[in-house]
């Protein structure tokens, strides 16, 4: 066992203080089981097919791509950092890159994962490369999602190659310096890619004519939805960068990053939030006075389901949205750790709230005058595997801190390497 | 026109779509092939040492990268920032005369005044055919005593400086070594004969650029002195006064004597590891 | 000329026998899985029963048997399938669902304001045997793609061979009847080409009873309805907005 | 030469950069994609010669005509036929799915005993020692067939007693039979010439009758008009809450009433139609008075009566009852609908002759040694008796206490003859051949009885006697692909043959006044024996499925149209 600690301590970073090997394996055990679970969850669907979860023809979607949509949006956080960094070079952002670049890769990777299991022929998903129907919001999301989560891999191995030993490799180590001097073609490339994939899922909803509740119009080709999740997401992107720092901090009992660095995350997600509770407002009430009124449906009935009555809308703006926006910005408020966090929080949670509605409640609203209000509650196996997503996500990141200078910027840049 | 799929036909729309995708993927695709390709040529070219030292430079602490003038108390404090390469470096001069031959011995562990010494406690002295000979300074042989093992490199090989050129085993430990030169390597020794190596280096042995990065003299003796306060620090018991060089005598076998000792941590810092 | 094949559905001779349902099923093979329920089964054509609510000798209840309503414009399922499993096939008007190519997103499904699509959530399996009695016509379709009403289209495509085969171009109509229309005891699904204006089909869907379901989202449904009573009407159209609770079997 | 790490990632990143350029990998794709598309547990159906046949479906009494489309000598689609006079190109949509009964799980494949398997012989040993030692009975479900007429002859030479289980529709026709003395089989409903049609809780609209038959003149003349040529008043119950029948719901008017006062009603407007002269003054008087009838049946004293002016209002009218209610009957007495145009008829007695039967089920089998069940026979039925029971039957519907279950061939099987459908106004006679080889483990109960009775007439020659004798009648038309009067047609052989390809032949209309009823006092209302919602319960009043062919179920299972029904298996 002395042994193994030791090979373990010469993996970590040397100077950087880890808990000691036992503890960390304490740590991941729940999280590993819970991952084995969704695994072998998942491997049921693929195996017997979908009958295993409590989807149906009418609720053809549910959980899961609520989680899609739900992590993808917390994941912009990488892109827009890496947006804010390499392109309009906000260096002060640079401390938490890493962290933001291997959260990005978790939350699509994940995402990508509960895809494949998702539909039912996973075997044919290039399809959608070979003979795609350029018109579908879902090939944009398909194109934008797979490129994107290859720039990220890209994006994620740098890091990687900075574990104390790969780096013995000389290659590696070259390697990786050669990498990181192209990063910033590939931030820009994910940049505009993940941009689209965030637009183009908000698009996936908003383009329903059959689903007057998300029916929106929009300019071109693309629904005002389309820039509605795009400004959500880069909104509560940055606050959920900042809520996993802290949380990290906290369980870690170390200050990773200089406070100015979370509120000046905070001001930039509050700042975005503000803009989009404005444009979302604008939309909704467009939509309740105009669109949906077009095709014969009256707003109030959208909202005369419980438990979506009206409320549901108001939380989301409001409590979700105003509030936070306020605290983040406001300098006596964003100054204080406790408050700000709690407002990360609640950013996140509109967000997540938002993707829910989109989702959830526009399957459950009957569109024929004589359809029900349906419910539908997830299967275990459902539930299984959206809680792999996320113990996935805690072990890869819990990996990544251990063994990764996820926090320490890399020497790379502020010595200049004249490489040639 | 596509397998598997019966009567698919192209739309402009596909061109344009097919052709983003494929442009977005092939900058993609680009990226990595030119890293790959430029590491590739770094190897080729003999950078990749010296990539990895001069990134590793600037990860060691900020006392492992003072400056020779510094060490040698010509200036009073002042880092070093271009990896050691003094023959690169502008504010090298000329200076540093060769000191009188013979051996020193003021810190409790002597050292060469014509020898010449890395930063990694290696050092190169002349030989009369022209070749240098490269060992172990004595602050590294009595910290380690008697290697459990060696790995030499082979005769004829090329060396790099800062590169890794050989590895030895203590306990459980990994040591890498780095080349104080450039140079191929002529004739394998070791901790026996004294030497380890002797090298015939790239440039001539007279050449100024073959030996000017390396310390001697003054230098030496100043981080030396650096390095054993370091050990000191590093090796005391806790709440203990530091002493290990008790009478001035560095006592030998330091790792056999001290095993409790975070040797992982004292090894990388005296022979410049990540 | 390009035809434009649909139906005209009077709801007045409707009894609600399920003939056509079942007329359906067994022309397109469709599997009958016995752990399938109302909400996972796969009925490419599905008798809805829908009362006006009133109690007593007032009540009136109508059968509303929902298909694939075949979109003209706009189409939903066609817009968002991502890889051209679903397309309009301009000689026919048909919207033709391709399950070799779908790839089980199920986002047509939610795309579909009729929920006209089904989804396979199981292996297709019968009986020991009974797979004797499967229609040659049709393919089996396999576990985990959608699939959905496409008019019959093994009786359209023998049609075309027997037209072939006699050496003329335009198929004999009498040929191609879609199982639900042969079906239906009441002749209450007409089935015609919309496009040709002699159409006796093409004829009824200009009569003041005739109405199309969720006519106002423009998709221009090429299943019309026909019914004189006021409340099916209005029902069918969402005028009232949220209906009348729907009687369960 | 060394190869060093760097050579390998060269190497291979080289080859993983040239492989593209291969067809390898487009070929893997394709492949995938063809896989993906025929998994070998997918099953396939049987390819082969596609031809379309044409018989009878034999599953009820009402011998609706059917095109079978066959694969392989298989039959793989059921459709009507539209020349069919009788179902008019309708069938029930059990009739549609009808190509998987024979593939049933529930289906007999061997003979059992009380449970255990056994052979044939045993059986024929048994029957035939039961008829030494006793009288025997022979039910039949579908009386007047050939088979029927192998039975009767089988039993009367041994003087047992033949007996039928009639259709609800033709129980409800039982009472007229008794104040006639005609017995019920022959007589039927005139709808065609009928204008107000009051149905007592029969499912007009849900599989009364051929499907074809009054389904059709509904749709016809009455659906989507305000004022309907034929007026359709459904007097019923609610089936459960505020749901209504299929009939209810269609229908021009519903009357709904309490469940089980429909005997109250027909007394109460029988009452208020005499009282207030609607009627010529005929037939009893009834005790009950509106009042009455108004309490029982939860209607209005002012409903009745103009439910009572609503009826006379269109003339002809008819009331049909769903079971063997006498008060409905004595209303139609009342109404004078009965032996008149558009009510109660008695049919023209050309193919007739051969179907008497001793009783209808329900009397007691006496001393009756064994009693013969043929498949024809709902499942629903079991004799009170302590009598050996022998049990024909295709399929295992569950309700097996038989002491001997019979394997009888399934759907199209073996050939036989259909005669008129019950409650049907009009005489009709066709030839059902059979389209796929039955199992050899089958046996008819005709065939049955003939190897136990070597001197019994088979059914190829008693259709061929039948045939002989309708031809030598020269009445009535042939519908096959046109329509021929028999005295039209050259010889007997011809119009075996056309009867043989499908052809129905069609007796005379019945004559007004063939019918008699006298009534002295109004009968006591007798047991309503099925309930509204019977036909809720089953696919079709007039004939309970043993089993349901699968897609029956599927349309159980995944609509709310219908319900699955009660101890049904699918």
């Amino acid at each position: 066992m002395a042994s193994t600690a030791m090979v373990d301590s010469r993996w970590i970073a040397r100077g950087e203080a880890r808990t000691s090997l036992p503890q960390f394996l304490l740590w991941l055990a729940p999280w590993a089981i819970m991952l084995a679970l969704g695994i072998y969850a998942g491997g049921r669907c693929l195996y017997y097919g979908l009958n295993q979860t409590h989807l149906d023809n009418r609720f053809a979607f549910g959980l899961w791509i609520f989680l899609d949509l739900g992590v993808i949006a917390l994941g912009a956080g990488a892109f827009f950092t890496g947006f804010l960094v390499y392109i309009l070079k906000r260096a002060e952002l640079r401390p938490i890159l890493n962290s933001a670049v291997v959260l990005g890769f978790i939350c699509y990777s994940g995402a990508v994962a509960v895809l494949m299991v998702d539909v039912g022929q996973p075997l044919r998903a290039w399809f959608t490369f070979w003979h795609p129907n350029t018109h579908s919001m879902l090939t944009e999301v398909s194109f934008c999602i797979t490129c994107y989560l290859l720039v990220l891999c890209l994006e994620y191995i740098p890091i990687l190659l900075r574990n104390r030993q790969l780096r013995k490799l000389p290659s590696f180590l070259v390697f990786e310096h050669q990498l990181h001097k192209v990063v910033p073609v590939l931030a820009g490339v994910g940049t505009l890619l993940s941009f689209f994939h965030q637009g183009s899922l908000g698009g996936l909803y908003g383009v329903l004519r059959g689903r007057p509740f998300a029916f929106r119009e929009g300019f071109f080709i693309w629904p005002s939805t389309f820039f509605l999740f795009i400004l959500s997401a880069i909104a509560a992107g940055p606050s959920f960068l900042m809520l996993v720092t802290a949380l990290v901090e906290k369980i870690t009992g170390r200050r990773l990053v200089p406070g100015e660095v979370l509120q000046r995350l905070g001001f930039i997600s509050g700042v975005l939030l503000g803009v989009y509770v404005a444009a979302k407002s604008i939309d909704t009430l467009i939509w309740l006075n105009f669109t949906s009124p077009a095709v014969g449906f009256a707003p109030w009935q959208y909202y005369s389901y419980q438990p979506f009555g009206l409320p549901i809308l108001l939380v989301e703006i409001v409590l979700f949205g105003l509030l936070p926006a306020f605290l983040l910005t406001y300098r006596r408020t964003a100054a204080r750790r406790g408050w700000l966090l709690s407002a990360a929080a609640l950013a996140c949670a509109g967000v997540l709230l938002n993707r829910f509605v989109m989702t959830v409640q526009t399957l459950a609203l009957p569109t024929l005058a004589f359809d029900e209000f349906l419910s539908y509650t997830p299967s275990w196996q459902e539930v299984a595997s959206f809680g792999g997503v996320v113990a996935y996500g805690v072990i890869v990141y819990s990996l990544s801190y251990r063994y990764l200078p996820l926090y320490a910027p890399p020497k790379g840049e502020n010595s200049h390497v004249s490489g040639n | 026109m596509f397998p598997g799929i019966d009567g698919f036909h192209w739309t402009i729309s596909h061109v344009v779509f097919l052709s983003l995708f494929f442009i977005v993927a092939l900058i993609i695709l680009a990226t990595v092939v030119s890293a790959v390709w430029r590491t590739a040529r770094d190897f080729r070219m003999h950078r990749a040492v010296e990539f990895c030292w001069k990134s590793e430079f600037a990860e060691l602490p900020e006392a492992e990268r003072l400056c020779r003038h510094q060490l040698a108390g010509r200036v009073r404090s002042k880092s070093c920032g271009n990896a050691f390469e003094c023959s690169k470096c502008s504010e090298y001069s000329q200076f540093a005369v060769l000191p009188p031959r013979g051996i020193v011995h003021d810190l409790g562990i002597g050292y060469c005044n014509d020898r010449f010494y890395h930063r990694g406690h290696t050092w190169v002295g002349r030989e009369e055919d022209g070749t240098l000979s490269v060992g172990l300074d004595e602050l590294a042989e009595r910290m380690i005593g008697i290697p459990d093992s060696i790995e030499m490199p082979e005769k004829g090989s090329e060396i790099e400086v800062n590169g890794t050129v050989w590895r030895m085993k203590k306990n459980g430990n990994e040591i890498q070594v780095r080349a104080p030169i450039d140079g191929t390597i002529v004739g394998i020794g070791g901790p026996n004969e004294g030497w380890y190596l002797k090298i015939r280096p790239r440039l001539d042995a007279n050449d100024p650029a073959t030996l000017r990065h390396l310390l001697r003299g003054a230098e030496v003796h100043g981080w030396l002195s650096r390095e054993l306060e370091r050990l000191q620090v590093q090796l005391r018991p806790p709440n203990t006064a530091p002493s290990l060089a008790d009478g001035g005598e560095l006592m030998h076998g330091l790792m056999d004597a001290i095993p409790e000792a975070d040797w992982d941590t004292v090894l990388a810092d005296t022979f410049l590891e990540i | 000329m390009n035809a434009r094949y649909g139906m005209v559905i009077d709801l007045d001779r409707c009894t609600g026998c399920g003939a056509c349902m079942m007329a359906c099923a067994a022309e397109n093979n469709v599997p009958p899985i016995p752990q399938a329920s109302t909400r996972t089964g796969v009925t490419p054509m599905l008798v809805r029963q829908v009362s006006n609510g009133m109690e007593g000798g007032a009540r009136r209840e109508v059968f509303i048997p929902i298909l694939c309503m075949h979109c003209e414009h706009e189409t939903p399922c066609v817009h968002v399938c991502p890889q051209q499993a679903v397309e309009v096939d301009q000689a026919t008007g048909i919207v033709m669902q391709m399950p070799q190519r779908c790839l089980g997103c199920r986002y047509c499904m939610t795309a579909c304001p009729y929920h006209a699509r089904y989804f396979n959530w199981w292996d297709p399996a019968w009986p020991a045997g009974m797979e004797k009695s499967l229609n040659p016509g049709v393919a089996v379709r396999m576990r985990g793609v959608v699939e959905k009403c496409n008019m019959c289209h093994g009786r359209l495509h023998s049609a075309k061979e027997k037209a072939a085969a006699a050496g003329k171009r335009e198929i004999d109509f009498a040929d191609y009847v879609p199982a639900c229309v042969e079906a239906c005891p009441t002749a209450a699904i007409r089935f015609g080409n919309l496009a040709d204006e002699n159409d006796p089909a093409a004829r009824e869907t200009h009569s003041p009873d005739a109405f199309r379901l969720l006519a106002r989202i423009g998709t221009e449904p090429k299943v019309y309805y026909k019914s004189k009573e006021a409340w099916v009407k209005e029902l069918a159209e969402s005028k009232s907005g949220r209906g009348p609770e729907v009687k369960h079997g | 030469m060394k190869v060093t790490r760097r050579d390998l990632l060269g190497w291979s990143a080289g080859a993983a950069a040239g492989l593209l350029f291969t067809p390898v990998p487009w070929k893997l794709l394709d492949d995938t994609s063809i896989w993906t598309q025929n998994w070998r547990w997918i099953p396939q159906p049987t390819r082969g010669p596609v031809e379309v046949k044409q018989s009878f479906c034999t599953l009820c009494p009402n011998g609706c005509g059917v095109r079978v489309r066959m694969a392989a000598g298989w039959p793989v689609g059921v459709a009507g036929v539209a020349s069919d006079p009788i179902s008019r190109g309708a069938l029930c949509p059990l009739g549609f799915a009808a190509q998987q009964l024979n593939w049933h799980p529930q289906r007999v494949h061997t003979v059992r005993h009380r449970g255990n398997s056994t052979s044939w012989e045993e059986a024929r040993v048994a029957f035939a020692k039961a008829c030494g030692e006793g009288k025997i009975a022979i039910v039949d479900g579908q009386p007047g067939r050939a088979a029927s007429v192998a039975m009767k002859t089988f039993v009367e030479k041994r003087d047992g007693s033949y007996r039928v289980a009639l259709a609800p529709e033709a129980q409800a026709l039982a009472p007229y039979g008794a104040w006639s003395g005609l017995g019920a089989i022959g007589l039927g409903y005139d709808l065609e010439n009928a204008q107000t049609v009051v149905s007592f809780g029969a499912p007009l609209l849900d599989g009364w009758g051929a499907p074809g038959r009054f389904t059709r003149l509904w749709a016809e003349r009455a659906a989507g008009m305000a004022d309907p040529q034929l007026r359709l008043i459904q007097v019923e119950a609610p089936l459960s809450g505020t749901a209504v029948s299929r009939t209810a719901a269609r229908a021009w008017q519903w009357v709904p009433i309490r469940a089980g006062s429909e005997g109250a009603l027909a007394a109460g407007l029988a009452r208020v139609l005499l009282d207030e002269h609607l009627v010529r003054a005929r037939g009893p008087m009834p005790t009950m008075t509106a009042g009455e009838a108004a309490d029982q049946t939860g209607l209005s004293g002012g409903a009745i009566l103009d439910l009572a002016r609503t009826m006379v209002a269109r003339p002809p009218v008819v009331a049909i009852a769903n079971d063997g209610n006498p008060a409905i009957a004595a209303l139609n007495v009342v109404l004078g609908a009965v032996g008149t145009r558009g009510g109660i008829v008695r049919r023209s007695k050309l193919a007739e002759s051969y179907a008497s039967a001793d009783a209808v089920i329900g009397a007691s089998y006496g001393t009756a040694r064994a009693v013969l069940i043929d498949s024809t026979v709902p499942w629903d039925f079991v004799p009170q008796t302590d009598a050996e029971v022998f049990r024909f039957a295709a399929w295992d519907g569950g309700a097996g206490q038989a002491d001997w279950l019979l394997p009888a061939p399934g759907f199209l099987e073996e050939l036989t003859d259909v005669p008129t459908a019950p409650a049907s106004a009009i005489e009709t006679y066709a030839v059902a051949p059979s389209l796929v080889n039955a199992p050899a483990e089958v046996q008819s109960a005709a065939q049955f009885l003939g190897s136990i009775d070597p001197a019994a007439i088979a059914v190829e020659k008693i259709i061929h006697q039948r045939c002989d004798d309708l031809f030598r009648g020269r009445a009535g038309t042939v519908y096959g692909k046109e329509a021929t009067a028999v005295a039209k047609i050259a010889s007997a052989k011809e119009f075996e043959e056309q009867l043989w390809k499908g052809a129905v032949w069609v007796g005379v209309p019945p004559r007004s006044g063939d019918l008699r009823c006298e009534l002295k006092e109004w009968p006591a209302s007798g047991s309503s024996g099925r309930s509204g919602n019977a036909s809720n319960a089953n696919w079709s009043s007039a004939w309970l499925a043993p089993v349901l062919p699968p897609l029956a179920s599927k349309l159980c299972q995944e609509s709310n149209l219908r319900e699955a029904p009660v101890g049904r298996k699918a």
